[in-house]
């Protein structure tokens, strides 16, 4: 049933490294926003929000847009890139970049609902026991974050898996290169026909997801501290 | 350990402003709920900022709001214990009891692992989950943390007040001693008047954020004792025991005492009650109050209803308690003997 | 009454210009114009979506909805006819199809999905240029003809094998040559009405406008060329 | 109420296998931790199906494994009050005690709020948040809630045990009254036998998943004389209260007692510890003790250091505790008489 | 500095109505199914969890050709649709559905990751005193959920204000009737001179986000049960 050509297979490849790589950046970013939004008294934190939030709000073509414009040969950051000797467009940096511009709202809102449901007393306690601000950081909030880091990295993943607008301006569309599956589901259905490839590759990404969704309540199970006590 | 504390801070409806120096090792804060008790803990852990004034602590200046000093809690060196054990959930016990340790230059850690959690008693507790485990053994890992980072000053807000009451009885001697033993100072908060005699030399009165006075728990209990449905609580350092048919006898200065037998044959501080006293004009006979003293009265203190008679039995001195009918009726007077009678079984060990 | 009209995407502001025209003489008539890409529009035609004319930029599509027999097939024709070119900085010195190979990278269109991309493609390979672009790992392929030129207008590739009407949107990139009509087929929007359609006469006056040299004349302000 | 119960439940390790019928309005069930209290109150109001078996109570039947009946606990009728109180943070104390009420068929509602509030004293804190409510407070809002629910059997999970010594003190009396006034038939849980004497008839005894007797409190009491370190509580049933210089005098049977002023003059349940009274074989004369009763000896019962000896006073039963020298001593034997006495201090109110 | 044509005011109010509307039908929907999924033990629990993720997994587009097929002239709802008179394709309707469908697995997994921490003993609590399976679910669940719906409404809603790839295939790009913010941003994009158009639009659509934001911020300080009480 499975009708999957060579460039298939490498978008599938691609595709997978990409929402993983962007999962593992968006991670600790991710976190680092979360905790400025939860806990930190700056003052412009509503600022922060509603720039975190911007890839959500705005057509995936308008972030891919932008990104093009920041990164681009003529964009002030594609120069610095430039000088470092990195190519971010057309490559498969540039979808990384794009699916983690796209994901880390969905990151943020997620490890956020679950810290701010951590005892500020706790944190108390680490800091009156010697330990620093990024050493409670690190030793208290970042484990008792778990649950809403696997959410968190659930949605950012799958929500990669799906990403296409962004994607396809920022890396192009170029089959074993920067050919994501979404790219490829795009070409086939552009096709008179194409539906049957097309399908192919929405039942990978579904077998992809679905084993992503139960590494999650795997590990829900087994990183919730007693919250829940069963009587 | 010396203690300067001079700070202003608001709260909303509520203003904490407090002046004091106290200079010891053992001093309680003692006061009604909302009298400012934890606003001061936070104050000198340094998770609430004082709007002016000065904290030190012997040489180190903690916060300073004309020096603009202000060391982050983890600087302070002052630990806190409380009224829930606030045990981190993700670590086992011994990584609890580590995690001050770990983070405490060696030069300045003065305790291991395994003192502590000889002294506490939870060395077979070491690598369960924090979830299994009950209320008194929560509090005594949070103690033993605390215990473990070494910290130049403890304070333990309340560390008892969730738990039940036997349990508190079977936790006390323990801190008593254990802090004692590891000569750490500390600031011990409670509502309590018989966990501060226990745990401290010295006791600051605090009401609506104001330091009321510094004065001990031992007076402040005699105030209350009318009032106490225990009475006064005389507290009575017992030794050299041995067994006597079914009973112990202690040495208690020149006196000799028997307590029931469901003791253990070890020296110790020990509870009797004003109100278990029974005193009698003449000698009484046969009765079965295992202790009969002879003793002068020293002093006669009414308080509301009851009265309290302090007498001096051969150079101990001890509180007993009556009604005001009974001054009259056994004409009790300052210089007069009178017979103390109590039970062997009246005594409560306290350490 | 109702006109709806689903046009491919690159005829955006020419049937606007043609709508706002036809307004002014019929104001009673209510046009609703849909833009998408031709096959997105095909197949919701084909799902039933409402639609009397359909423009599409190529015939593939036509053929498509022909075959599922949703289309008036009398009334279809080719409405303009676009042309290929390759867009670029002005500076750049590429003035026929061969100087491409001296170029540091080339956009077309996905030739999967993108009738200019396998326009651009046909050329290439007749003038026996693909293969090396391809080896070269020149050619960057974008989603449709509008992201080509934006890599070329933004300077993130050196040309960018578009359509006329689109080249002519570009704010720096300019044309800089037209591809040899010879080399590939020419590039037909055929328009047609859909079952059901036929007799509406506000649908057929504006689908006659479109026709008419005051329509025909809109089209050519944007670039296209008449089917003469 | 009739309760009749014969279940299987196995819990991983834990075996849950019992089989009882019991008939009455005030059950204790008691038992040490993990002997399968809670998972017995589970199993009643349906949030364990057991593995087999049947629970009937008085003609419904709740569960019946045979004849597939397994009534969802929305439809048991069984309200429970839980060790914390569970309160409902979203609603504020008026809505949680209407919460079961409004659930309840107005042709079972056998109580309305203003009685129930009244009768718990919480009228006042009617429009409360209940996060602002204490815990003794939290866990009369609970009970409140379970009773306006009138169930036809209400399950006293350990209600007391995360409060302290002094509200629970306050809070049984409360529970007491309330309990009997509404009539409604409950089983308490609990580790305490103060607690059970006060609340049950009847108490079953658990160990292990398995029911060990059925018995009543005092009986348990009795059997711990020695151990507890009160001693055995005498419960003194007082009345017609008038005052006395200081003191209040009590008609307790035939006997006159007098009782320290800081009480209110009120007929009640009083505790008097066998540890506080003392005995002596002579008229003692002039002695602080206000209270001297005559009574004659009517058991001797010795508990490992101690003995409890059973006095009959004008018609009314007292349990003192002696140690066992002073059996010989005063020469202690059934028939004889002795004077009891003990202090106008030494009562507790327990209603 | 905003430079709106009247097409583009539609669009903006269109956006609005759209994305309240499928915010309004998500939460209801979405509180189901997060219910089913955190507190019941049926069997095929991972089954729905998967179809629920798919419209982030695959790509909007697709998501879009699916209900396309499903709700169109041959597609089983399609003609049930038909017979009650109700047309979805090409209106606004179908928007509707386009941005509920995407938006639904966010709206899911916020709700779950709240409802995960309700206290059992409470919903034992509440059965034991009479109240029935929904009469919980209602009575008590609902309001304990209120902190985890508001964080998935916001989500839902600024995702629907984004949302192009789904919409355009489903309710077409009409201007003045189906055409949205994201499709209207995609019209200016291919006209020359568009950019102002473009960008006025997209700073009408962060500014509606921020509003929902605030909104957001506002509710959750107050519905959070004294979960965090400051020492
Ligand atoms: N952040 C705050 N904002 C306003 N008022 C506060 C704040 N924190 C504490 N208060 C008020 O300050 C007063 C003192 O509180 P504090 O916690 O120090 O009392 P306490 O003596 O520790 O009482 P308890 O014995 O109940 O623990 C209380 O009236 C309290 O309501
Ligand atoms: N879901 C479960 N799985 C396995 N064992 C369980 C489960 N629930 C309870 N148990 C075990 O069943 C035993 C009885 O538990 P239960 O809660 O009934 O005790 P209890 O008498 O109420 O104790 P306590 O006085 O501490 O409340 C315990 O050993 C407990 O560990
Ligand atoms: O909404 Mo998109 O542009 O199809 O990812
Ligand atoms: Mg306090
Ligand atoms: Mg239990």
């Amino acid at each position: 049933m499975l009708n999957l050509s060579p460039t298939d297979v490498q978008a599938i490849w691609l595709s997978a490294k990409v929402a993983t790589t962007a999962t593992l950046i968006t991670l600790p970013l991710g976190f680092a926003i979360a905790w400025v939004l939860a806990f930190s008294r700056i003052r412009w934190k509503p600022l922060l929000d509603g720039l975190i939030n911007l890839p959500l709000v705005l057509p995936p073509v308008v972030i891919g847009y932008m990104l093009l414009l920041l990164l681009g040969r003529q964009g002030p950051l594609g120069e610095l890139f430039k000088t470092l000797g990195i190519q971010i467009i057309f490559t498969w940096k540039g979808a990384v970049i794009a699916c983690s511009v796209i994901g880390l709202p969905l990151m943020v809102r997620s490890i956020r609902l679950g810290m701010e449901q951590i005892d500020l007393q706790l944190i108390h306690a680490s800091r009156t026991l010697g330990a620093g601000f990024f050493d409670t950081l690190f030793s208290l909030v970042l484990p008792l974050s778990i649950p809403s880091l696997v959410t968190g990295g659930t949605l950012c993943f799958a929500r990669s898996l799906g990403e296409f607008g962004a994607t396809i301006i920022l890396a192009g569309n170029i089959p074993g290169l920067t050919q994501t599956i979404p790219l490829a589901i795009y070409d086939y259905t552009n096709t008179p026909g194409g539906e049957s490839g097309a399908l192919s590759l929405c039942l990978v990404s579904i077998v992809i997801s679905y084993l992503v969704l139960i590494a999650n309540d795997v590990i829900m199970r087994r990183s919730v501290y007693g919250l829940r006590k069963v009587s | 350990m010396k203690l300067e504390v001079s700070l202003t801070k608001h709260l909303g409806d509520f203003s904490f402003d407090t002046d004091f120096c106290v200079d010891g090792e053992r001093i309680g804060i003692f006061g009604p709920s909302g009298s400012g008790k934890s606003t001061l803990s936070n104050l000198l852990t340094g998770f609430l900022t004082a709007d002016r004034g000065l904290i030190q602590l012997d040489r180190r200046k903690l916060f300073d709001s004309d020096a603009k000093i202000n060391l982050s809690p983890d600087h302070r060196r002052v630990a806190v214990v409380f009224q829930h054990a606030h045990l981190f959930p993700h670590l086992n016990v011994r990584k609890n009891l580590l995690y001050g340790h770990k983070r405490t230059p060696a030069s300045q850690r003065q305790l291991e692992l395994a003192d502590v959690t000889k002294a506490l008693n939870i060395d077979h507790l070491l690598k369960r989950n924090v979830t299994q485990l009950s209320g008194g053994e929560k509090q005594r890992v949070a103690l033993g943390r605390a215990l473990l980072a070494c910290p130049d000053l403890l304070v333990l807000d309340e560390p008892l007040s969730a738990l039940d009451k036997q349990l508190k009885e079977q936790i006390i001697p323990f801190l008593r001693t254990t802090l004692r033993h590891f000569a750490i100072p500390y600031l011990y908060i409670s509502h309590s008047l018989s966990e501060m005699r226990l745990l401290t030399d010295q006791v600051m009165q605090f009401a609506d954020g104001r330091l009321q006075q510094i004065t001990n728990a031992d007076t402040l209990e005699r105030e209350r004792m009318a009032g106490n449905r225990h009475g006064y609580l005389n507290h009575l350092t017992l030794s050299d025991p041995h067994e006597v048919d079914n009973l112990i006898s202690y040495r208690w200065g020149a006196n000799e005492l028997f307590l029931t037998a469901n003791e253990r044959l070890q020296d110790g501080l020990f509870g009797l009650s004003s109100k278990d006293i029974l005193l009698c004009k003449k000698h009484p006979h046969a009765m079965s109050a295992r202790n009969l003293l002879t003793g002068t009265i020293t002093g006669i203190m009414p308080h509301k209803g009851a009265v309290g008679v302090e007498l001096n039995c051969n150079g101990e001195i001890l509180l007993a308690q009556v009604v005001s009918q009974a001054v009259a009726e056994l004409e009790l007077d300052i210089g007069k003997t009178v017979y103390a009678a109590f039970k062997a079984s009246a005594f409560r060990r306290l350490t | 009454g109702e006109v709806r009209i689903s046009a491919a995407a690159s005829l955006t502001d020419a049937i606007k210009e043609v709508s706002a025209l036809y307004k002014q003489s019929h104001p009673q008539v209510e046009l609703l114009v849909n833009f998408a890409a031709s096959g997105a529009l095909a197949k919701q035609i084909v799902a039933g979506a409402p639609a009397d004319i359909y423009i599409s930029a190529n015939p593939k599509w036509m053929k498509y909805l022909q075959e599922q027999g949703v289309v008036a097939e009398e009334t279809t024709k080719t409405l303009v006819y676009n042309s290929l070119v390759l867009a670029g900085s002005p500076n750049a010195k590429a003035t026929a199809l061969k100087d491409v190979l001296q170029m540091r990278s080339i956009a077309i269109g996905s030739p999967k999905s993108v009738p200019a991309g396998k326009y651009a493609e046909q050329a290439l390979t007749a003038a026996n240029l693909y293969q090396q672009l391809q080896q070269e790992k020149k050619l960057i392929l974008a989603k449709d003809v509008r992201q080509a030129l934006l890599y070329a207008d933004r300077g993130e590739v050196a040309g960018a094998f578009v359509y006329r009407t689109d080249a002519m949107l570009a704010k720096q990139a300019k044309i800089l040559f037209e591809v040899p009509q010879d080399l590939y087929p020419q590039v037909t929007y055929p328009a047609t009405l859909l079952k059901g359609a036929e007799g509406k006469t506000d649908v057929e006056g504006f689908y006659a406008f479109l026709f008419s040299p005051e329509g025909q004349q809109i089209f050519v302000k944007y670039g296209f060329l008449l089917a003469n």
